[in-house]
């Protein structure tokens, strides 16, 4: 297990390594760079084609991209992810904001998601076909029937602005500084956020269950005289993580990518949004950084899975 | 404050709304201004604004930096004139090359600090170092290009610039390298910084965090940075020694909303802040409940189809002619763009200035039609390919462009497209050597100041230098120049409506409509005042007087 | 003494008869239907050009004429969620079953080949998953520009990974159970044992990843246009309908506008699920082993 | 010398799914068992002798089964009535159960010491060392080598025969009362088989446990059972004591069985009997006797009525309207 975990590690370099090329190019693909987005029309005034071409060369824009990438990475190798070219901050500092702002909506988010998730695909499963069935499945898709802007918008409206009982989107009232008024600010797009990810695993669930509880092994279980809790959880629901632990693993690394609508119906500064603006203003560093750290979340969640794997189920072997 | 005076003619819903927002602030609620408060606002939301900039460097968000630091000169209320503001008077010389301008007296910065010319002097040396790290020189452009020197000074072979001179602790002199009759219509951008106070090297003028660090922040505006919460809010605290005196409230909080206007119209409803800018289509439903502002004299978003001209399609003028007489704006701007948009002959976006005699091109889809036929060009060949940026990418551009592309369908014009993009992709999408497509976007013009050739310049809005133009019909260059060198008021506008006539007749580019910008405002709040100034201003919003009951 | 007659019937046969018992998932497929066959002979349930622009009726409410109103340029609400859902349903399944392919493929290499096959597939999955959409969607929009097809391509070639892993995870908890192994020594060919029998065993959650695959690609093909690349204006689909309600007037006030494509996505989506509920069902090798 | 009655079974009948295909798998089905006795249940696979232990258990899936009639006394208590809460006590500790293949009986996820220490926390209450300990003797009871370590193994890791030993530990583990056997060999090679079967006679001896053992295999009835009950299509057709059945056989059905058993003292190559047919479709049931369609001796009052139980001898029944041609004819039918 544990040379099966080394290896992997040491696979994760070259992994990352090709990550960062891979997004450095697809960022010279993609049409104009960070100058063309100070261009913008709406501000152009006083600015010449010349003052472009002065910005372009103090970046370091005009250098051929090769030197332009090696310039970066050997920055992050010593720990320096350089500045935003849009916001003017340095780029450890906004990730670690950010993320810390993703981490926080989207963990309670997926933790509401997970448990009433999956929670609620063992009740389906074991009513397979009843009113509760029916019903419960039908308010799950609700969540995904909808882009998640206008859902946020519809909570947004009928939560603060007509019944108000939620700030209208912010992460904290101005000056204050306290946990009870963080959370009363995070409720909201916390929940929209469940319900949008709760569908997804219950029905993975409810469909690894209704295998499951098929099974001789429950029936066993049952004629030992276990309780019903027993049967269904450490027997039945046990046999039938394989699905739902994927489900989980597959969820992790939206723990930083954040959920871009959402974040920007609730004027959430989380890592969805930064990560569009920088996509969408080519502010290279923060794109390169962000990616990073998005790789690197999604291959521990990886591993974390096949891991995972191997623990639940003794017959799979790690190789 | 003449309310109506040089607005936007047009339809008589467009002149009716914009009458109603006049009367709605003349009465101005009577109650006395209550000191104290805290006042939560999305100043900066809108096209206008910019959420994370700090002065001379954005080339937008002045709402908020005009709140920090005094200019010399300033818009008026309503952008018709730009009137001194931390200048006491000026006076220049007959060719308009040497400007003399004396401060206020008693001017002092927000730590008690006396403020004086050399703060002026400082700031100007400070932004034009050759290694001055702002990322977009434009403001600074506007301030200092035309002070002799200036290019010595940033190209780093002088160490100082010739054309600045502190004659004493209020006055300073600025020397021209060209006559301009209204320099001081270029000051409105030139923020004076504290000498005294700023602890930076230019070149980290985009690294450093002085103006978000309440320890280190000196500013001389009604308010001064009190906490800063990125991606979130800023809070100003009053300014003790703003020279108009003490503002009636204790507290102005600027809150963010990464630009999203839906999601700070929502937090205005739900009373989390007290204005905001909002979109043309949510006005009706405001206008009960809210303040509305909107411009009164210079109107605002002036919309465009950029053509390449470089594609033969386009060349013949009665193709244009009978692309635009196909089209009929009236009734898009009337039902679609919800009656607050006009029309517009020419890319003057001032009814007053239109001469009596210009061309206009009604709605007339048979006379289209003939066009395209006496021009021997087969509506069906012609290929329209529009691109606009992600700004216009609401409901009220989308509905105006698929109206555009029904009537265009009508004439047999069949292969219109158009699709919204981010700014980079839209900047790339044009490109000199001209296989560019069409573009449709719009951008304020001020009525006054110097890049008024912006008018006339096309190819992504490039600005003054580079224009899309291989139009080479003459008196286009001869016109502009006449407007910038315009000495009186009535020349300038003359020169315009020559400029609007002859735009008019050779249809270089398809205007479109103009409309105006909103922005809605709690009724409890007192003397509160807001204008979508092009590109954000600054102007006189009098931030000292708002009070909250 | 006669003989009773014994037929053996073809799974498929069973598994038609089983799904045919199942009240719930043959309604949702017959709604299934009707909503595939308003969408695909649209010109039959409404008179009105989804595309033409009619001044005289803009942002009317339902009425006799426009059964669901009318939007913001008059056209008919009704006959542009029809014509909307032409182009949904044809991204939504395409994409889905796109990334399905992809995702079964990849996965079986991965979980039954093992080693090696592991190793790459498992780590191009976590290249690709170590993207957000937006930056690949936005480079490909620069070259490919926008597009029925090109959508397809963009949400399909994106949505694998979670099938992928998936298939990986239930093919490793299968190939060394006792049934695949005997199924090796029969002397059966990889492709027999892993179709055969190892598939059946991955319908389960393969089911509830096409369902989710739709309602997805629906809804990212609306998020697309936000970056000048999902099906260009003024063709309707279910998405860019729905993203109208970004606008608060019209999510308010003039609720026809949005809610009847959001209606048609959440009961296509709903039906799809059901219909997979019946399916699996229908081939579950448990339950035909289990009639003894 | 009546011993103590254990289990006592009335008219049983339990069916699954409802309307036009509605299956009775079991009908009118009556037994008792006593302490210390073992009762065989014999028939082709989908007579119904696995859904009658299984109904008794209360562990058929409900719906689609439903148990429509009948009582099950067991120590003074009706099995079919009690609530579930009381059933399930008793399930586990009094009444154990033993499955046929190990293989998908036991949890795979799970060890096989903690499929065993969870009965004992449960029924017995015992925790931790205790329980270990106790699981440890179980598995070496029934001669699983090594169990210290083995106890800490999952079930793929171990052999057919040792999964089906472990079952039974996992079945004896609280000292039950009562054994249900549902065709725990079947699974098995032959050697195997017998070594399971001597285990479990000695731990019915040791633990004095009364055993109801369901299985298709005549040979091992023959070894482990004192009484036998033979069924067909859901109904009991012949009860018996096992010298009773293997000499006298009543019924044409458990005539049909013995005459397709191979003898030791067969010649090679001697033609064996078989019934011609298959067993019937249970959602179809002819009316009368189900055996009728493969009863050489089958007559229309075969084909239209249900036989009656009769009285054949001491403790000896069975359900056939041609019991005395049978006799005439001594055991020795038509078969081809």
């Amino acid at each position: 297990m544990t040379r099966y975990i080394i290896r992997r590690l040491l696979l994760a370099i070259p992994v990352l390594f090709m990550v960062t090329v891979l997004v450095f190019a697809l960022i010279e693909l993609a049409p104009g760079d960070v100058v063309d987005f100070f261009a913008n029309p709406e501000v152009m005034a006083g600015m010449s084609e010349a003052d472009l071409e002065a910005l372009r060369e103090r970046l370091g824009l005009n250098d051929p991209a090769p030197v332009r990438y090696l310039h970066w990475l050997g920055g992050v190798l010593q720990g320096d992810f350089g500045y935003s070219l849009i916001r003017s901050e340095p780029v450890g500092e906004l990730l670690l904001r950010r993320f810390g702002n993703s981490m926080m909506i989207m963990g309670i988010g997926l933790f509401v998601a997970v448990t009433f998730g999956i929670s609620l695909g063992i009740y389906t499963a074991l009513r397979q076909y009843s009113v509760a069935d029916f019903t419960i499945s039908f308010l799950s898709f609700v969540g995904i029937s909808m882009p998640a802007f206008i859902a946020g918008i519809l909570a947004l409206y009928i939560f603060s602005v007509q019944l108000g009982w939620f700030p209208a989107g912010g992460m904290r009232s101005p000056g204050v500084h306290t946990l009870g008024d963080l959370l009363h600010h995070l409720i909201l797009p916390a929940l929209v956020l469940s319900i949008i990810h709760m569908a997804t695993f219950m029905r993975y669930t409810r469909f690894s269950m209704l295998d499951v509880l098929k099974q001789e092994y429950v029936v066993t279980a049952t004629a030992k005289g276990m309780p019903r809790r027993i049967v269904v959880m450490r027997h039945a629901f046990r046999n039938g993580l394989i699905p739902v632990v994927t489900m989980i693993g597959y969820s992790i690394p939206e723990l930083v990518v954040g959920a871009v609508f959402l974040e920007t119906i609730f004027s959430f500064p989380g890592m969805g949004k930064l990560y569009f603006d920088s996509v969408i203003s080519r502010d290279f560093p923060v794109i390169m950084a962000a990616n990073l750290v998005i790789a690197v979340f999604v291959l521990a969640a990886n591993l974390i899975t096949d891991v995972a794997y191997a623990a639940i189920d003794p017959r799979i072997r790690l190789e | 404050m003449s309310p109506l005076h040089g607005n936007a003619g047009g339809t008589a819903l467009g002149r009716k709304l914009l009458a109603t927002t006049a009367v709605a602030l003349t009465l101005g609620l009577a109650g006395p201004a209550l000191a104290g408060g805290s006042l939560v606002t999305a100043l900066d939301m809108g096209p206008g604004g910019d959420e994370d900039a700090r002065p001379w460097s954005s080339g937008a968000g002045h709402t908020t930096h005009v709140k920090q630091f005094i200019t010399p000169t300033i818009f008026n209320e309503d952008l018709s004139e730009i009137v001194p503001y931390a200048v006491e008077s000026w006076a220049s010389n007959d060719d308009h090359t040497v400007w003399t301008y004396t401060l206020r007296d008693g001017l002092l910065w927000s730590d008690g600090t006396p403020m004086t010319a050399n703060d002026w002097a400082f700031t100007a040396e400070f932004m034009t170092a050759p290694d001055w790290g702002g990322d977009r020189p434009g403001d600074r452009n506007l301030s200092l290009s035309e002070v002799a020197g200036f290019d010595a000074k940033t190209a780093g072979e002088a160490d100082s610039l010739d054309g600045i001179e502190v004659i004493d602790d209020r006055t300073i002199r600025f020397t021209l390298s060209a006559p301009n009759p209204r320099h001081f219509a270029s000051l409105f951008r030139f923020y004076i910084l504290p000498e005294h106070a700023v602890d930076f090297e230019p070149a980290d003028f985009m690294t450093t965090d002085w103006f978000r660090d309440p320890s280190r922040f000196v500013g001389s505006g009604p308010f001064v940075v009190a906490e800063y919460a990125p991606d979130e809010y800023m809070t100003l605290a009053a300014n003790e020694n703003y020279f108009q005196g003490r503002p009636a409230l204790d507290e102005l909080v600027i809150r963010y909303f990464g630009g999203d206007q839906t999601a700070a119209l929502l937090a205005l409803e739900a009373d989390d802040i007290d204005f905001t800018y909002v979109t043309e289509t949510d006005v009706p439903s405001l206008e009960d409940d809210y303040d509305i502002f909107s411009n009164l004299s210079g109107v605002v978003v002036m919309t465009r189809f950029n053509y390449n001209l470089v594609d033969d399609a386009f060349s013949d003028i009665r193709v244009r002619q009978a692309i635009l007489h196909a089209i009929d704006r009236d009734a898009i701007t009337e039902n679609i763009l919800g009656g607050t948009y006009v029309s517009i002959p020419c890319p003057i976006p001032y009814a007053d200035l239109w001469p009596e005699d210009v061309v206009t091109y009604g709605y007339d889809p048979d006379r289209a039609a003939s066009l395209l036929q006496e021009a021997g060009v087969d509506p069906g060949s012609i290929s329209m390919e529009w691109v606009g940026h992600a700004g216009y990418d609401n409901t009220a551009h989308n509905s105006a462009l698929q109206a555009v592309q029904a009537y265009l369908s009508q004439i047999g014009i069949n292969d219109f497209s158009y699709r919204f993009v981010d700014i980079p992709t839209f900047r790339a999408s044009y490109s000199p050597d001209g296989d560019w497509q069409n573009q449709y976007h719009g951008f304020g013009v001020p009525r006054f100041g110097n890049d008024v050739g912006r008018l006339w310049s096309n190819g992504g809005a490039l600005g003054t230098g580079v224009t899309g133009y291989d139009y080479d019909a003459d008196g286009f260059a001869e016109a502009v120049a006449a407007i910038s060198a315009a000495p009186t008021i009535d020349d300038y506008n003359a020169a315009l409506g020559d400029f609007c006539r002859l735009h008019a007749e050779m249809l270089p580019d398809l205007q479109m409509w103009v409309g105006n910008r909103f922005g809605a405002a709690d009724p409890s709040i007192e003397n509160f005042w807001w204008q979508p100034a092009p590109a954000g201003g600054p102007y006189q919003d009098n931030a000292h007087t708002w009070a909250v009951q | 003494m006669a003989m009773t007659e014994v037929t053996i019937d073809s799974p498929a046969k069973v598994a038609w008869r089983r799904f045919r018992q199942h009240r719930i998932a043959m309604v949702a497929l017959a709604v299934l239907g009707v909503i595939v066959i308003l969408c695909a002979f649209a010109p039959f349930f409404s008179g009105y050009d989804p595309l033409g622009l009619n001044m005289a009726a803009i942002r009317q409410p339902p009425s006799a004429d426009h059964w669901l109103g009318t939007d913001t340029l008059g056209r008919d609400i009704w006959t542009r969620t029809l014509y909307g859902g032409r182009v949904s349903l044809v991204i939504g399944l395409a994409a889905a079953f796109l990334s399905t392919i992809i995702g079964i493929v990849l996965g079986v290499i991965s979980g039954y080949f093992g080693k090696w096959a592991d190793m790459v597939v498992m780590r191009i999955t976590d290249v690709v998953m170590a993207f957000p959409p937006i930056i690949i969607m936005l480079t490909v929009a620069a070259f490919t520009g926008p597009g029925l097809v090109n959508v397809i391509f963009i949400i399909g070639g994106l949505r694998w990974p979670p099938t992928a892993r998936l298939v990986r995870g239930q093919i490793l908890q299968l190939r060394d159970q006792d049934f695949v192994t005997a199924a090796r020594t029969l002397g059966l060919t990889n492709a027999i044992i892993i179709t055969r029998h190892m598939l059946p065993h991955v319908v389960a959650p393969l089911v509830a990843n096409i369902t989710f695959a739709v309602s997805l690609a629906i809804l990212t093909e609306a998020g697309l246009s936000f970056l000048g690349l999902g099906v260009p204006l003024p063709t309707p689909t279910w998405g860019n309908m729905m993203e109208a309600a970004r606008d608060l007037r019209i999510m308010r006030e003039e609720p026809w506008m949005w809610i009847p494509p959001a209606i048609f996505t959440l009961t296509t989506v709903l039906c799809i699920n059901f219909v997979g509920d019946g399916l699996r069902d229908a081939f579950d090798p448990q339950q035909l082993i289990g009639e003894k | 010398m009546a011993a103590q009655l254990l289990l006592s079974v009335d008219g049983l009948t339990t069916s699954f799914g409802r309307g036009p295909d509605k299956v009775r798998a079991v009908a009118d089905m009556s037994f008792d068992l006593a302490e210390g006795e073992v009762l065989a249940i014999v028939g082709e696979s989908g007579s119904g002798k696995s859904v009658t232990m299984r109904s008794i258990m209360g562990i058929i899936p409900m719906p689609p089964g439903v148990i429509e009639s009948g009582t099950a006394f067991f120590d003074g208590a009706d099995l079919l009535a009690i609530d579930e809460e009381n059933l399930r006590r008793l399930r586990g500790k009094d009444i154990a159960m033993v499955f046929q293949d190990a293989m998908t009986s036991l949890n795979p996820v799970l060890t096989v010491g903690r499929q065993i220490t969870e009965v004992l926390e449960e029924h017995l209450g015992m925790t931790g060392k205790a329980a270990r300990d106790r699981a440890i003797s179980l598995l070496d009871e029934v001669g699983i080598p090594d169990a210290a370590h083995r106890i800490d193994e999952y079930p793929h890791q171990f052999s057919g025969g040792m999964r089906q030993r472990a079952m039974i530990a996992l079945a004896i583990a609280c000292g039950p009362r009562l054994l249900i056997a549902d065709e725990p060999t079947t699974a098995l090679d032959v050697t195997i088989q017998a070594q399971i079967i001597d285990l479990v006679v000695g731990l019915q001896t040791s633990h004095d446990m009364g055993i109801v053992w369901i299985s298709h295999d005549l040979g091992v009835v023959a070894r482990i059972a004192q009484k036998v009950i033979v069924m067909y299509a859901g109904r009991v057709v012949e009860r018996a004591t096992v010298e009773d059945l293997f000499d006298a056989p009543a019924h044409p059905y458990t005539i049909g069985l013995l005459a397709s058993l191979p003898r030791l003292d067969q010649e090679p190559g001697e033609h064996l009997d078989s019934i011609p047919g298959q067993p019937p479709n249970a959602s179809s049931l002819p009316p009368g006797c189900a055996f009728a369609p493969r009863c050489p001796l089958a007559t229309e009052t075969c084909r239209v009525e249900v036989p009656p139980v009769i009285t054949v001898g001491d403790g000896h029944h069975a359900a056939c309207h041609r019991l005395d041609e049978v006799r005439r004819r001594e055991g020795r039918l038509p078969w081809t």
